[in-house]
């Protein structure tokens, strides 16, 4: 049995469906490892903490993780859970805005994630406008409530699986932009990172291996794991998450240790031209391929 | 002062006792409206107890009539210069006429007192005779028909002590004034009448009244007899505590 | 009997402004649907609540003690004083997602960084204001121990630092009352348990009712440890007077 | 000279800690490297700096203000004690997260809702502090004032308020020290400028150095207002004495 | 006492001066070892500030022995009771050894000053005249070669005044003192040598020495004859700050 530390993204919630659930399931046993899921508050931290070697594997996004090895910072993408984007733009459905060229003027709040202004300026850019005909503001995490309170009147930032329908338990009804349709590149919303000195390929493998399983299970028995997930803390046990369950289930990634290095030679790409890192670190730097 | 009725202060029946520490019971007392009495007795028999109590000071007791009370220790405001701590009072009760009006009589009595060159100083570059002499000027500009005052002239050299006790005798003339004090020879040369506390808990022994107008000589035989005896009544009268 | 009064006119004045000014129940739930929560979710409240209650006790022992003994060192030794002094400052000014991995990496997910970032927040209160009590002792008594030939590490710890003792009892007073908070800091370093986490995670999804009950929960533990603290606090300065109830 | 010489001790002490410790870069950048971006990117930071600064003044000024006439008020009146007191120290255990909306509600994205969130954060060892001074004045001064028939209002304005002012001074001093991280929380409320806003920026993508030059940055305006505090409020109570420097 | 070398004290040409107001200068004097001079003067001309001066309490100067100094407050601690503030020297020189050995002597002096059974009390329940009391018994416990003390008595009654002065004499002898009082009797009766301070800035006059031994009888004409003089010296010798 291996002892594996794995630092979520951030709180528990039905994007970490698959880890939850091979550990519920005992999966992750099954392949030989005794996993400790850590869920920090700050997204930002866990890959740095694992490049610190403060655990072995840590869930981030594909742009984050460009961004810090941009930086310099040891880290792999070992595997992938979500392998689309997630981010989208968000307004009301209420509200005069009907298309994205009708944000000018307008307030548009987001969640600081590092790499908002590049994803709405294409977007912005994609409908004719620019960043600087739209006002940004750092609403942290309260994007719904921002919203809803007419205190903003888009969000960017908004994951599409969860806000609308955060939105709609409010009573509220969201009109939603992809990001990948607006001039955004597609990318992996949530990845798995681990140390690039000393990844273990074979331990790896049998990580992914198990969550690729899990996926598959849930997938064949969506309510059955939602129960599951809803007895992992009494606090995950909500409304909203019910609902984003479903939403989730059919976006999780059936082969966690699939790797498309278009998408991330397309993404630094554009990361490099919205001027969020000056330079591409070399594919292979940050890349592992685990098959 | 003529627009102010000048009472007399009784003491009924009353108790003083500090956690379990009784310091006077039963205690009756008549204070002469118009008249200095002055209070001997040893140290820690309860002269002071008596003088809160008098002044209102003690829980669940209330003063008769509006006073100026004089503590053993200065409590001047070390914020406030002289002439502000003399003046407070008439700040505190903020009637701001009263006090532009009381302001000439502050300033005289604090020159009176010795301080004329000292009024802006703050308390604590004055010496500690200075001080209480602070709050002496303080205690008589407030101009109250009944004056409580605690040792007043405690830290005074043996003249300027003979200056103050006859510029008290004369501004308390007319006021009916507690005095307490260690040297008899003060009380006698001061006081309508003088009264001794004895014993624990203390009584208060029969007054008695130095013969002529006060302030008095102090080389009076008479004077100097009276002394005497007083000296004996005290010496045979410590709250327990002397050996 | 007069505490739950003014609780209840409290959270009907309350009710009253949500109703009045007619905040949505996302951004500031009435209280009555608060109570609905709390009586709904209590176990896990309960359970959130005793993390942070931890956090909070630890936190607010350590920095007592942390705080106490930097506030002496201070007064004892100003070469100390001009090195850490302006630390001790400088460490107010430091948001703690600048130093949760640092925290995270030398002290581990448990509890113990999720503590120290609490102390380091309520410590400060307890140096400030005992140093600054150290500072001003009666000159005269400073005086009598001179000329009782003390050596000054007697004058500190038998004059000045029971001089001292209000000061102290000052700065812990803010030291409890900022407990919480320090607590709910802390839990933003390393894993995730306690009523800060469980107001984060629900404030970023819309579930206001839940979250305000955690923070209601908060609020009580808060008053709670102010008042023991308050209680305590004037036993140790028997020789002082007080005013007010 | 002498600070100056401290602070490069400071930054000696720091590399060593960071070189002995092998603290990643991206977690714990060496004073060196915050130094390169501190020279680099001043502009930016001096700008950012301009913002906190102003949050942070405005916000200590206005929680000078309100801590020191809420602790009058508490003083004065047992009936707004027993109300206020408990909502005043429940206050100190909110999060920002929990009241930012409710203050973007009311006051908009701009500079009141920042400065008001960094009052609260500010406020509190005021209020403490002096109302702890208040209740504690001189049991003779008190006498001597009551047998002057001296109203309450003027016993607490011209004998409890002096006299307690060393009791405010120490709280002024927690404030100002708390007021940079204050400031920081307050920019938590939907800011798009200042150095916490920074800082969480560049953590965000990997810029460590420059969110600890932005730390940095930070640390000197919590120990410059300390200081300017500390100097005005010795001026404040010229009666103290004062041992040490 | 055998054990400690008991020095005189001296004075040449001293300054003492606070923010300009200058208090004395040029200052030479002489206090003989193992003799006890009791200084008088009026208030505000400077004994105090003398008496901080030879105990090294002035900026700039220095003390010349081991000391023990009662100054005119009473400084006890308010967290301490009674006894202990009595020991506090012992306390805070941390010789757990001596204060074993001081104690029996401690409880002997709050005997003496009639404190014996308050020994446990904290200063704030003690009456002025008590705390004085407490005071002094720390300065006599302190069993120092030199004693400097400032106004010990003045908030004692007559009685307990001469007890209690009969109690210094005996335990002074042997030292170095220097008392400053009010009472030139009272100077009178204790001290070998009596010196008179004044003028503004302050010069010390001759020593005047009382004859016989003291504690000598306060009615022998010779001393009230002396006190008389005392008196007049002072009256014409004010700081000049009395009208
Ligand atoms: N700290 C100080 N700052 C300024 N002036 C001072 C200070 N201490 C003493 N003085 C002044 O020095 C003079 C002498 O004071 P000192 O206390 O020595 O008098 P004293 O003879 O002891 O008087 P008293 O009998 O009233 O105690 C006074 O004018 C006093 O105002
Ligand atoms: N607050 C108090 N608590 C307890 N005991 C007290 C308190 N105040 C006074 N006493 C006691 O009451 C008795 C009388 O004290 P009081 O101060 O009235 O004496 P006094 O006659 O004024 O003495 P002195 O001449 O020494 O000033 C003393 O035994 C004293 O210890
Ligand atoms: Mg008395
Ligand atoms: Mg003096």
């Amino acid at each position: 049995q291996d002892k594996v530390r794995l630092l979520l993204d951030w709180f528990v919630n039905p994007d970490h469906a698959a880890l939850v659930i091979a550990k519920q399931r005992g999966i992750f046993t099954k392949h030989g490892l005794e996993v400790e899921l850590i869920a920090p508050a700050d997204p930002n931290a866990p890959p740095k903490l694992v490049a610190a070697g403060q655990a072995e594997y840590a869930v981030s996004y594909q742009p984050t993780l460009q961004m810090l090895a941009a930086e310099g910072l040891p880290l792999v993408r070992v595997g992938v859970l979500v392998g689309q984007p997630l981010n989208s733009l968000v307004a009301l459905e209420e509200s005069t805005i009907k298309t994205i060229a009708d944000f000018k003027g307008r307030k548009i709040g987001y969640s600081v994630s590092g790499f908002e202004e590049a994803v709405l300026g294409a977007m912005l850019e994609s409908a004719g406008l620019s960043l600087k005909d739209v006002t940004l503001v750092n609403v942290n995490f309260a994007l719904t409530t921002a919203l809803m309170s007419k205190q903003v009147d888009g969000v960017i930032g908004a994951f599409r699986n969860f806000e609308l329908n955060d939105l709609e338990i409010n009573k509220a009804k969201g009109r939603l932009w992809l990001v990948e349709k607006h001039g955004v590149p597609t990318y992996d919303e949530l990845i798995l990172v681990a140390k690039r000195e000393t990844v273990d390929v074979g331990r790896t493998k049998r990580l992914l291996a198990a969550i690729a399983e899990a996926t598959a299970w849930i997938k064949a028995n969506p309510a059955e794991g939602w129960a599951l997930f809803a007895k992992y803390g009494k606090e995950f046990d909500n409304e909203l998450n019910k609902l984003a369950w479903k939403d989730t289930v059919p976006l999780l990634a059936d082969a966690p240790a699939s790797l498309d290095r278009a998408r991330y030679e397309a993404f630094a790409t554009f990361l490099t031209k919205r001027g969020l890192i000056k330079q591409a670190p070399p594919l292979d730097s940050y890349l592992r391929d685990i098959n | 002062m003529a627009r102010l009725v000048v009472p007399s202060l009784s003491v009924r029946n009353a108790r003083i006792a500090f956690d379990g520490h009784l310091v006077a019971e039963r205690l009756s007392l008549e204070i002469p409206a118009e008249r200095t009495t002055c209070l001997l007795g040893r140290s820690g028999i309860g002269k002071t107890s008596l003088l809160r109590y008098l002044a209102g000071l003690l829980p669940g007791t209330t003063r008769a009539a509006p006073l100026a009370y004089m503590a053993q220790q200065d409590r001047l405001l070390p914020w406030l210069s002289a002439l502000d701590n003399v003046l407070l009072g008439y700040r505190l009760r903020g009637d701001e006429a009263a006090r532009r009006k009381a302001e000439p009589r502050a300033r005289a009595l604090l020159a009176e007192v010795g301080l004329g060159d000292r009024l802006n100083d703050l308390p604590r570059t004055l010496s500690g005779g200075m001080r209480q002499r602070a709050a002496l000027a303080r205690t008589l500009c407030e101009d109250r028909p009944v004056i409580l005052m605690d040792e007043p002239f405690a830290h005074l050299d043996a003249v300027t002590r003979l200056d103050l006790q006859d510029l008290a005798v004369r501004l308390l003339a007319g006021r009916t004034a507690v005095l307490v004090t260690h040297d008899p020879l003060e009380a006698l040369r001061v006081a309508h009448e003088v009264r001794i506390l004895q014993g624990a808990p203390f009584t208060v022994g029969p007054a008695i009244l130095p013969p002529g107008a006060a302030p008095r000589d102090p080389a009076d035989p008479e004077l100097l007899a009276l002394q005497a005896r007083l000296i004996g009544e005290l010496r045979g009268s410590g709250p327990g505590d002397l050996p | 009997m007069r505490p739950l009064l003014t609780a209840l006119g409290l959270a009907a004045a309350w009710e009253l402004l949500v109703w009045l000014t007619g905040v949505p129940s996302y951004i500031l739930p009435p209280p009555s649907r608060i109570a609905a929560v709390l009586a709904d979710r209590w176990d896990l409240l309960l359970d959130q609540a005793l993390w942070t209650g931890a956090e909070m006790l630890m936190g607010f022992a350590l920095g007592l003690v942390l705080g106490a003994a930097l506030a002496i060192v201070f007064a004892a030794s100003a070469g100390w004083r001009r090195w850490a002094l302006p630390l001790v400052i400088a460490s107010q000014a430091v948001p703690v997602i600048a130093v949760a991995p640092l925290l995270v990496l030398w002290l581990g997910y448990g509890m113990a960084s999720k503590v120290v970032m609490a102390a380091l927040v309520i410590f400060f209160p307890v140096v400030s204001s005992l140093y600054d009590g150290l500072r001003r002792t009666d000159e005269g008594w400073l005086e009598l121990a001179h000329t009782m030939d003390a050596p000054p590490r007697a004058i500190l710890l038998q004059i000045r630092l029971p001089a001292a003792l209000p000061a102290f009892a000052s700065g812990a007073r803010i030291a409890a009352a900022v407990a919480p908070i320090g607590a709910v800091i802390g839990e933003w370093v390393g894993a995730s348990a306690g009523l800060g986490y469980l107001m984060t995670q629900q404030l970023a999804r819309g579930q206001t009712p839940l979250a305000f009950a955690a923070l209601f929960v908060l609020c009580l533990l808060g008053i709670g440890l102010y008042a023991v603290t308050d209680r305590v606090l004037r036993r140790l300065v028997p020789w002082q007077s007080f005013q007010g109830d």
